[in-house]
């Protein structure tokens, strides 16, 4: 039973995608985002509540498979499915509502919405086989299926954005698989088996293998997991892609980063203090940096990206905790669990609130304002799952005596509310358009409303259904609470203020650095690289040309010999003096 | 079976008889019955060559004392592997071009009834060439060679054929005149003409010496050996075709094979290894010189004239190759050598064979006629295709492995520039064969406009082209022939 | 030095004259003429020389004889050649002589 | 020896004389002349056959084919595309050639060893088993037969070639007939005499100098004058027996040749027993068919009629 | 008597060969009969090909062996390596058969062009089974004669200009192989493919010799390799029909000198003793330095078929590389690489082909929203790049697995480094093409649009890129499964190549 459904939860979905394309295929254009379409992600939500989180029990050997697949649930493993899976699940109610076709439309709206059908279903494949895969070939294989889908979800409506930020997308995951094959090469041919558990074991400070492996698998999962410098594909990314794929995106996708870095650094087993001292820094940085341009943002995706910027940032830096101390790490492992389950719904409900601000009709408007500012809350951590969370996170690093990171991610939550407010106001600010508008929503889609509320409570709940090793949750004290308050409260007043300060002009505006930032500066950089290998291209090309000039110069001497041979027919003429002189010139050699 | 070879005759004298009797009993019906007589006696002197070669294979090298007259008095024939494998090539060539002339000479009523004497008369003198080992009576066999040859090249007596014919007999002649000059020497000094027997006696004199270098030249020059093959091209190029197969494919052989029966064979002792350098630096001329005027012709029978004159290049570097070099090298070109003949005269014949076809079916000379044949007349090509494979040296063919033995020799030998003159051949070769088969590939009408020969013409040189190419797959045997010849011949 | 080797240099001298006379002429019948006159000389060579060594001897004469039937031949053929060319171009060249000369005259009508 | 010295010198002189006169007429008749000159110098070197076939076919036979070549070359047309002369640096190098080439072959005739083989000996040896007394004719006809035989082949070759270029072509070239009434008269008592002569030659090739060649050049020249003078020769415009007549010496040679091979014996090995009457035999049938030969080597043009019988055959 | 040990990898060549004796014989026009003979014989051929393949598994040897010159054989022998090209020859000749009978319908010439198709798949197979370096040597040669016809078949000035380069750098570079070959022989003999370490001693006393020979080797089949330089000719030769590209390209002539190159290291100088005299290194610096430049070249190409090609340049080094890599797995990657770009490639081809044939499209740019019009050669397209990319779970990633293994294994790191960056600029030539594939809405009338039916295109066409496609789909996603192609390139190297 658990077998099969391990079997089932990647390979179902190729099933539906299968399944579909011969119904289409044989039915001609039906509707899409059928039944069978949502049940995709039905057998990992199973697996993720009937299996046990044990690799001895829960394990499914396909020798035959890649390069002999193992695929198996360990606790870590486990989260990541239920929570993925329940993402994927929601986020694809969603969209059935959300992406309806339109009885009149074009034939290609018809096309790319069963392009979004299938790369949807692919993306969802290689995101659970990664979860699920245990030997390093299935694993990449899910990580690189999920990556390539993804780019079609990305760019789903052609637009200019749309496609300049799927190609930001593509380089960066493409620069991350390069750097991953690197490093699961590497592991998979020092490993005794290529399994992903072995990795962590061979990535030993002794190891002169080691820290370019170790860099290597940081840096190609960091690309996925938003670590500075690498993050600036998500916030163009999520911009443009549609609503439920956002979600997915940013609450499912990026997580798989984290994943990653879960099962292939020695987190618990080894100490690389450099390497977790940086990791440290570029978390705080993010967390603080993608707050304080994420405010800055006009769209509400884009500022909700940040968001994901900054919360991973959160996690990277607990990370590089564990990396820095390996034996903080059992302590770290459930406070990271819960935050990212807790982020990722969370960040899911916000970006589904983006579209229910759109489609809701106007007299849902209370009920809309309702679920639009509790996930904030719990983000910043006054409500439900965020102040448990937080509580939990500072108490294990209170213990461990990591005061001043306690006060970094503090500071964190600070930027945390900015992001919120920014997106609050953007959607009233997007709700008011709405509501001048002359063409208002009427209908309400019961798919879109119920998948987005289901999620938001299922977020706000989080720590009470996710299946955890934690006996009882700690509410904070009152100074705890006080912690908690400040940064919100500072938050507001900074808002406020910068509200006041810029509802006059607009100049700030263009102080604003650019969506994904630093991309720019890549692109630059990208684009000069490019000229100069296209440079030393053209010279090599001039190079030939001149060489083939030259040859032809050499025509000029074939001219010549042509003239020669026309003095065969002289040559003729005198056949008996040159008899002779052979004669001569043989008997002098025979005689000599 | 075996006891019946060796209680049969010697059959050597056949080999002279039977033609000329072919000779003057075409000469004296004419035209009557010529395709039957024709047929008679190509049947019966194959069965003789095939009976000899199981004489051969059972008791070794075959003598015969003409007339019962030992030697130094009398002529002895002698039949060594050489000598049979020649024969063979002899009789499997010119059966192959009497098939294509008793349909091709159609077109020429008027030449047809001196054809046959002239054929039968070229392949008795041929045979007496091969066979023979007397100084003199390989004089004589020249010249009847040669005149034969020239009346077949004078044949169709139109104007172009006429000048190629009369510049082919004076070549031929001086050569012979300088031949005989070295007769005499020899004789004088030494009072018999036995080849064999003169081997251990000759001496490193002037008067030898001379002797050497007067038949050489006269043989080289009979050979159509760079410079001196300006006569061959035109004499080749404008004959018929089957008459151009056949001087291409055995009547330039029949001289080398004098000559490298005197110098490896009579005058080892004589010759220096420069003069043996000399004569493959003229190899290397006409390898290269040929080849380049091969690929400047236009004209496709002259294109593969000149091919003749590149590829009896090849055969000269079997001097250097056997002078003053280790027994394993000298073994290699040995063998690498005569294979060389064989494999050219059989592809060479098949492709002079094609190249007549095509010419006749596109009703021009040129290359640039050949436009559309490869769609309209792929028998006619496919002749002149596989027949190029061999001459280009490529395997699987009979040139190839030739040259393998060639290049392993002056590997052997150490002389690394004759694998330079080797491999610049075969790419020169290349170039001018892949001249002609890129025309074919173009086509500029869709409409068939060839005249179309008839099958036995294009059969004719189909044959003789899977002949050569096959040579390359069984080559074994040839060697096995030609390599004997050697150990038996005193090296 | 007797008789027959006397005969002997003269063949030798007679050969090469028929030699140059065969590289400078142009004429066919005289480089025919040329060529009977190497084979004369060449004739002489073989019985002059081989009786100088070892007295009259049948068998050079018999070669000699044989020689002079086959040169007879051989001229008779190249005058029916020459003949035969001369009746269709009107020349008493090889080709090529007269090629060349065609040639040159084509040339400076260009030129 | 002072005489050989002189012949020599004439001869060399003649020769020279030969190439260096302007006139091709002159050159001709200075080629017979020399023709003459290299039969005397056989019978100084003591070749009385030679002699004979010098006189006969070098001087006589090659003359003659040689003036009725020069008739048919009109000197006007010829004159017409004078040869361009040589340039002088080439020709200074045939000179220089030459004179090295002579220079060689007078070091060849110099150091000429003696032979270790006595040649002369072994043929008077083996002259009582040939069958013949003349040692030029055992020697022909017997010891190396098969060269003579080669030799008539040789003949025809050069024949069928003659034939085909003449039979083959649509344009005959003109008769040629020297009608001259002396001519005539001198052949009614000429021909017997040069008959006999033929049939005497013949005969007496068994015992001395003498034989086949010599009486065919005898025939030939008989066919000669007769075809100058416009007498008419007996089956001369018969087109089959000219053709049995060419074949039938060659024929007759192998047939013989071939009598002991077939009853197991050897090749050109006569019959035990009969091999002077075989050697008579085939050097009759030689004499008859090289003198018809020789005839048709000089002239082997027949009336149209036989030409357009060939072309019928073949069509 | 009939002794199939002996005759049996004879048969499998003589069947094409018999094949292309009865096309060249029958009418031009009874083109039915003639894809009845060349199907047939494809068929036949396979189940020969697996009658040999089973039997090698259980350790049959076939060998086919007669003198060809005193101290030369002629060998053919079915080793478990010979088996595998000529499984790889023999089942995309099929493939490529169906395609060309539909790609070349209707036109002219169809007798001369299948004819010397199967001489060519012939001489392939001949390479494949060439028991020592002789005959390698023969089939080599056979096959630049087969191919050229091919190369030159519609007859244009550009066609025959390719056949020129064509010739030139093939018959050149045969000059060369055979001047190593001959040197080797002069050497040490006949070189069966079959001894081991038999040129060690030589080795101690001829280092130089030795080294020289193999550089001429090597240069000598790289040619036919198209490794840089000696790649000139290949982009060249996309003027041929597409079936021939992507027979030329997959199969016959990139890979018959990368299978030449396996077999001068492995098998006649030995893996160690190639290793020893320092002789890995420079080659896999000349396959590395190659797969870049390819892929440079590829990434600058607008026209389709050109793109491929390069690709191709770059793509067959990597047999050479994994070569190169002392150690089973960059064997195992070398040698299952040639599997796996035979397939991939192969359905590049046909995609190409159908693209033309179908849409008239010839340079990138107008393949916009071809994926809606064609979406089977699409998806098949998208399965080969993907392939190409080395894109798990499709073939080339499992290649490009072992390739990284054996690096590191190796110690040649660098290696790695030519595998990514290789990887990252086929993504950059393949991607875009998907991107106007799929992502583009067509903009413009196709060229030169053609209605064959109502699937794609002719179901000739389709269907063998779409099988091609599942191939190289499967030989990825069950490449630890018993009949995959890893398998049986992990048995050969178990079996004689571990060091």
């Amino acid at each position: 039973m658990i077998e099969a459904l391990l079997f089932l939860t990647p390979v179902w979905p190729l099933v539906v995608l299968v399944c579909s394309a011969a119904w289409r295929f044989a039915k001609g254009e039906t509707a899409s985002f059928g039944f069978l379409w949502l049940t995709a992600p039905l057998p990992g939500l199973l697996l993720a509540v009937l299996a046990e989180p044990d690799p001895a029990a829960s394990f499914l050997e396909l020798p035959g498979l890649f390069l002999g697949a193992l695929w198996w649930l360990d606790e870590v493993r486990l989260v990541f499915l239920l929570m993925t899976s329940l993402l994927w699940l929601l986020a694809g109610c969603y969209a059935r509502g959300y992406l309806k076709v339109s009885q009149g439309a074009k034939d290609q709206l018809k096309a790319r919405l069963r392009s979004f059908e299938y790369l949807w279903l692919l993306t969802l494949a290689g995101n659970l086989l990664l979860i699920v895969a245990e030997d390093i070939a299935s694993f990449y294989t899910g990580f690189a299926i999920m990556t390539f889908s993804g780019y079609g979800l990305v760019i789903h409506f052609r637009s200019h954005e749309g496609l300049a930020a799927g190609r930001s997308y593509l380089y960066l995951a493409l620069l991350g698989e390069g750097l991953l094959l690197i490093g699961f090469l590497g592991a998979a041919s020092q490993a005794a088996e290529p399994l992903m558990s072995q990795i962590p074991l061979i990535l030993e400070p002794d190891n002169s293998l080691g820290l370019p492996l170790l860099l290597c698998l940081l840096l190609g999962f960091g690309v996925k997991a938003g670590l500075a410098l690498l993050h600036v594909w998500l916030p163009v990314a999520h911009s443009v892609a549609p609503t439920p794929a956002s979600a997915v995106l940013s609450g499912a996708m990026i997580k798989a980063g984290l994943l990653g870095w879960w099962l292939t650094l020695p987190l618990g087993t080894s100490n690389w203090p450099e390497v977790g001292q940086a990791l440290l820094l570029a978390g705080l940085v993010a967390a603080l940096g993608a707050g304080l341009l994420g405010a800055l943002q006009f769209k509400a995706k884009a500022v909700l990206a940040y968001s994901s910027i900054s919360q991973m940032g959160m996690m990277t830096s607990l990370v590089g905790v564990g990396l820095l101390d390996f034996t903080l790490w059992p302590a770290l492992v459930p406070v990271l669990l819960l935050f990212l389950v807790h982020h990722g719904l969370n960040k899911g409900s916000l970006f589904l609130a983006v579209g229910m601000n759109e489609r809701l009709p106007l007299r849902w408007t209370p009920l809309l304002w309702l679920g639009l500012v509790l996930p904030p809350l719990a983000l910043v951590g006054w409500l439900g799952s965020g102040t448990l969370n937080k509580t939990l996170m500072k108490g294990v690093l209170y213990e461990a005596g990591w005061q001043p990171l306690v006060f970094w991610l503090t500071l964190a939550g600070l930027a945390t509310s900015l992001l919120m407010f920014r997106y609050l106001w953007l959607l009233y600010l997007a709700r008011q358009q709405l509501s001048q508008q002359e063409k208002q929503p009427q209908k309400i889609n019961f798919w879109m409303l119920g998948s987005w509320l289901l999620l938001l409570i299922l977020g706000l709940l989080t720590p009470w259904w996710l299946p955890l090793s934690i006996d009882n949750f700690l509410w904070p004290d009152q100074q705890g609470w006080l912690d908690l308050a400040w940064p919100v409260l500072a938050g507001l007043v900074l808002a406020v203020l910068a509200w006041a300060l810029t509802r006059r002009s607009s100049a700030w505006q263009k102080w604003v650095p650019p969506l994904g930032d630093l991309l720019v500066v890549y692109r630059y950089l990208g684009l000069g690289l490019l000229k100069g290998v296209r440079g030393l291209i053209a010279g090599w090309d001039a190079a030939m040309q001149q060489l083939v000039a030259w040859l032809g110069s050499l025509k000029s001497l074939g001219l010549l010999m042509d003239k020669i041979s026309y003095q065969e027919i002289a040559w003729r003429r005198e056949a008996a003096l040159i008899f002779t002189l052979l004669l001569v010139v043989l008997s002098g050699l025979l005689l000599l | 079976m075996s006891s019946l070879l060796q209680e049969l005759p010697q059959l050597l004298p056949w080999l002279v008889i039977l033609p000329l009797f072919w000779a003057l009993f075409s000469l004296a019906l004419g035209v009557l019955y010529r395709h039957w007589i024709a047929g008679v006696f190509i049947f019966l002197l194959l069965a003789t060559n095939l009976i000899l070669i199981g004489q051969w294979l059972l008791l070794g090298d075959l003598y015969y004392s003409l007339g019962d007259w030992d030697v130094p008095l009398g002529i002895q024939l002698r039949l060594d592997g050489v000598a049979l494998a020649m024969v063979t090539v002899t009789s499997l060539v010119t059966a192959a071009c009497s098939l294509h002339a008793s349909t091709y000479l159609d077109d020429y009523p008027r030449a047809q009834q001196y054809f046959w004497p002239l054929l039968a008369f070229t392949w008795a003198s041929l045979n007496v060439i091969w066979l023979s080992a007397d100084l003199f009576n390989l004089y004589v066999g020249l010249e009847l060679l040669g005149l034969s040859a020239v009346g077949l090249v004078a044949l169709t007596g139109q104007t172009e054929a006429l000048g190629a014919a009369l510049r082919y007999l004076y070549a031929a002649l001086l050569g012979s005149l300088a031949y005989l000059l070295g007769v005499a020497l020899i004789y004088s000094g030494y009072g018999q003409l036995d080849l064999p027997a003169l081997s251990g006696l000759l001496e490193s004199d002037a008067s030898t010496r001379l002797a050497l270098a007067l038949m050489t030249l006269g043989l080289l020059l009979k050979t159509a050996i760079f410079p001196l093959h300006i006569w061959l091209p035109p004499a080749h190029g404008k004959a018929l075709p089957p008459v151009s197969a056949l001087l291409s494919a055995l009547v330039v052989k029949a001289s080398f094979y004098i000559l490298v029966r005197l110098w490896l064979e009579a005058g080892l002792q004589v010759v220096v290894p420069s003069a043996a350098q000399f004569m493959g630096a003229l190899g290397a001329g006409a390898v290269f010189w040929g080849g380049w005027m091969a690929w400047r012709q236009t004209e496709l029978k002259m294109l593969v004239a000149y091919s003749t004159v590149a590829q009896l290049g090849y055969l000269m570097l079997i001097f250097p190759l056997m002078v003053g070099v280790s027994p394993t090298a000298a073994q290699l070109a040995w063998e690498g050598g005569w294979l060389q003949l064989i494999a050219h005269a059989l592809a060479k014949a098949a492709m002079f064979l094609a190249a007549g076809n095509l010419v006749l079916a596109m009703r021009r000379p040129d290359i640039i006629g050949l436009h559309g044949v490869g769609r309209f007349l792929p028998f006619s090509l496919l002749g002149f295709g596989l027949a190029g494979v061999s001459i280009m040296g490529l395997p699987p063919s009979g040139g190839f492995m030739a040259k393998w033995l060639l290049l392993q020799s002056a590997l052997a030998s150490g002389q690394w520039w004759w694998l330079l003159v080797l491999a610049g051949g075969s790419a020169l070769s290349a170039v001018y064969i892949f001249k002609v088969y890129q025309q074919c590939y173009i086509e500029d009408t869709e409409v068939d406009n060839f005249r179309h020969p008839s099958l036995l013409l294009d059969l004719s040189s189909i044959t003789l082209a899977l002949l050569a190419l096959s040579l390359g797959i069984f080559s074994a045997w040839p060697q096995a022939l030609l390599a004997t010849a050697l150990s038996g011949g005193g090296v | 030095m007797n008789t027959f080797f006397i005969y002997a240099l003269t063949g030798g001298l007679l050969s090469s004259l028929g030699l140059l006379g065969f590289i400078l002429h142009r004429h066919l019948l005289r480089r025919l003429m040329a060529f009977n006159l190497m084979g004369s000389g060449c004739f002489l060579i073989l019985t002059g020389l081989s009786q100088s060594h070892q007295g009259v001897d049948a068998v050079p004469q018999a070669l000699v004889l044989t020689g002079i039937v086959v040169a007879v031949s051989a001229t008779a053929l190249a005058l029916v050649l020459i003949r035969r060319w001369y009746h269709l171009t009107g020349q008493t060249s090889l080709p090529e002589d007269v090629q060349s000369l065609e040639k040159t005259s084509s040339k400076e009508a260009q030129g | 020896m002072i005489l050989d010295w002189l012949l020599a010198g004439a001869l060399i002189g003649t020769a020279a004389g030969v190439l260096l006169t302007r006139d091709l007429y002159r050159s001709v008749v200075l080629f017979i002349i020399f023709g003459l000159l290299m039969a005397l110098v056989w019978v100084r070197v003591e070749a009385p056959d030679l002699a004979l076939a010098e006189a006969a076919i070098g001087a006589g036979l090659t003359g003659v084919l040689f003036l009725d070549a020069l008739g048919h070359l009109n000197p006007d047309k010829a004159a017409a595309v004078r040869q361009k002369y040589r340039q002088p640096l080439l020709s200074g190098l045939a000179f220089l050639l030459a004179l090295g080439v002579t220079g060689l072959l007078w070091m060849a005739l110099v150091d000429s060893p003696q032979p270790g083989v006595h040649l002369p000996e072994i043929v008077d040896q083996q002259l009582l088993a040939s069958g013949v007394e003349h040692p030029i004719t055992a020697v022909l006809l017997s010891f190396r037969a098969y060269d003579t035989l080669l030799e008539v082949a040789v003949i025809l070759v050069a024949v069928v070639v003659g034939l085909a270029l003449r039979f083959s072509q649509e344009d005959q070239p003109a008769e040629t007939q020297v009608l001259s009434p002396l001519l005539q008269k001198m052949l009614v008592w000429l021909l017997p005499l040069m008959l006999m002569v033929a049939i005497y030659l013949l005969w007496i090739g068994s015992y001395r100098s003498g034989g086949a060649f010599q009486a065919a050049a005898v025939l030939a020249a008989m066919a000669v004058l007769m075809r100058m003078s416009g007498t008419p020769i007996p089956g001369h415009s018969n087109l089959y027996l000219l053709r049995i007549g060419l074949v039938v010496g060659l024929g007759l040679f192998l047939l013989l040749g071939s009598v002991d091979l077939v009853s197991g014996g050897n090749f050109l090995a006569w019959p035990e027993g009969w091999e002077k009457a075989s050697i008579l035999v085939v050097e009759g049938a030689l004499t008859f068919s090289l003198g018809m030969l020789l005839f048709s080597l000089f002239e082997a043009s027949p009336a149209p009629k036989q030409a357009s019988m060939t072309r019928g055959g073949g069509a | 008597m009939l002794d199939w040990y002996f005759w049996l990898p004879l048969l499998v060549l003589s069947t094409s060969l018999v094949a292309s004796g009865f096309i060249f014989w029958i009418n031009e026009n009874r083109s039915q009969l003639r894809s009845g003979i060349n199907l047939t014989a494809a068929v036949l051929k396979i189940a020969l090909v697996v009658i040999i393949l089973l039997g090698v598994m259980g350790g049959e040897v076939y060998e086919t062996r007669f003198a060809l010159l005193a101290d030369i054989d002629f060998v053919l022998r079915a080793d478990a390596l010979g088996v595998m090209f000529a499984g790889l020859s023999s089942v995309l000749w099929l493939f490529t058969t169906i395609y060309a009978i539909g790609y070349l319908e209707g036109t002219p010439n169809r007798r001369r062009f299948f004819g010397f198709f199967g001489l060519c798949v012939a001489s392939t197979l001949g390479i494949a089974f060439a028991g020592n370096l002789f005959t390698f040597l023969i089939f080599y040669e056979l096959l630049t004669l087969s191919t050229y016809p091919l190369v030159v078949h519609r007859g244009t000035a550009k066609a025959l200009r390719a056949g020129k380069i064509y010739l030139i750098y093939t018959l050149g570079g045969g000059l060369v192989l055979l001047m190593g070959v001959l040197w080797l022989y002069g050497l040490a003999g006949d070189l069966s493919f079959y001894g081991r370490n038999h040129l060690d001693a030589l080795a101690v006393t001829q280092p130089a010799a030795l080294k020289w020979i193999f550089f001429l080797l090597i240069a000598g089949l790289s040619v036919k390799a198209a490794m840089v330089p000696f790649h000139g000719w290949l982009p060249q030769a996309m003027v041929a029909p597409a079936p021939v590209s992507a027979l030329l390209h997959a199969v016959a002539v990139v890979k018959a000198g990368a299978f030449g190159i396996v077999r001068v290291v492995y098998d006649v100088y030995g893996i160690t003793l190639t290793w020893e005299l320092g002789l890995l290194l420079p080659l896999g610096i000349a396959a590395a330095v190659t797969i870049i430049y390819g892929s440079i070249r590829a990434l600058m190409q607008e026209d389709i078929k050109k793109r491929l090609a390069f690709s191709t340049i770059s793509q067959v080094s990597y047999i050479a590389l994994g070569i190169s890599l002392f150690g089973p797995a960059g064997t195992i990657g070398g040698l299952v690489h040639l599997l796996h770009q035979g397939l991939m490639k192969v359905t590049l081809f046909f995609c190409a082909g159908n693209y033309a044939e179908t849409l008239g499209v010839h340079k990138i740019k107008d393949l916009d929203g071809a994926g809606r019009r064609m979406p089977g050669t699409s998806l098949a397209f998208t399965i080969g790049a993907l392939g190409m990319i080395g894109v798990p779970p499709v073939a080339g990633f499992i290649s490009k697995w072992y390739l990284g293994i054996g690096a590191v294994a190796a110690s040649n790191y660098w290696v790695l480094g030519v595998l990514v960056a290789s990887s990252l600029l086929n993504a950059a030539y393949f991607l875009p093409v998907l991107y106007r594939i799929w992502f583009r809405p067509q903009e413009q009338p196709w060229p030169h649009e053609r209605v064959l039916g109502r699937w794609d295109t002719s179901l000739w066409l389709l269907v063998p890129a779409l099988v091609t496609a599942a191939l190289s789909l499967l030989a990825g996603v069950f490449a630890a499964s018993g009949f995959s192609p890893l398998t049986w390139v992990e048995l050969i190297t178990s079996r004689e190549y571990l060091p």
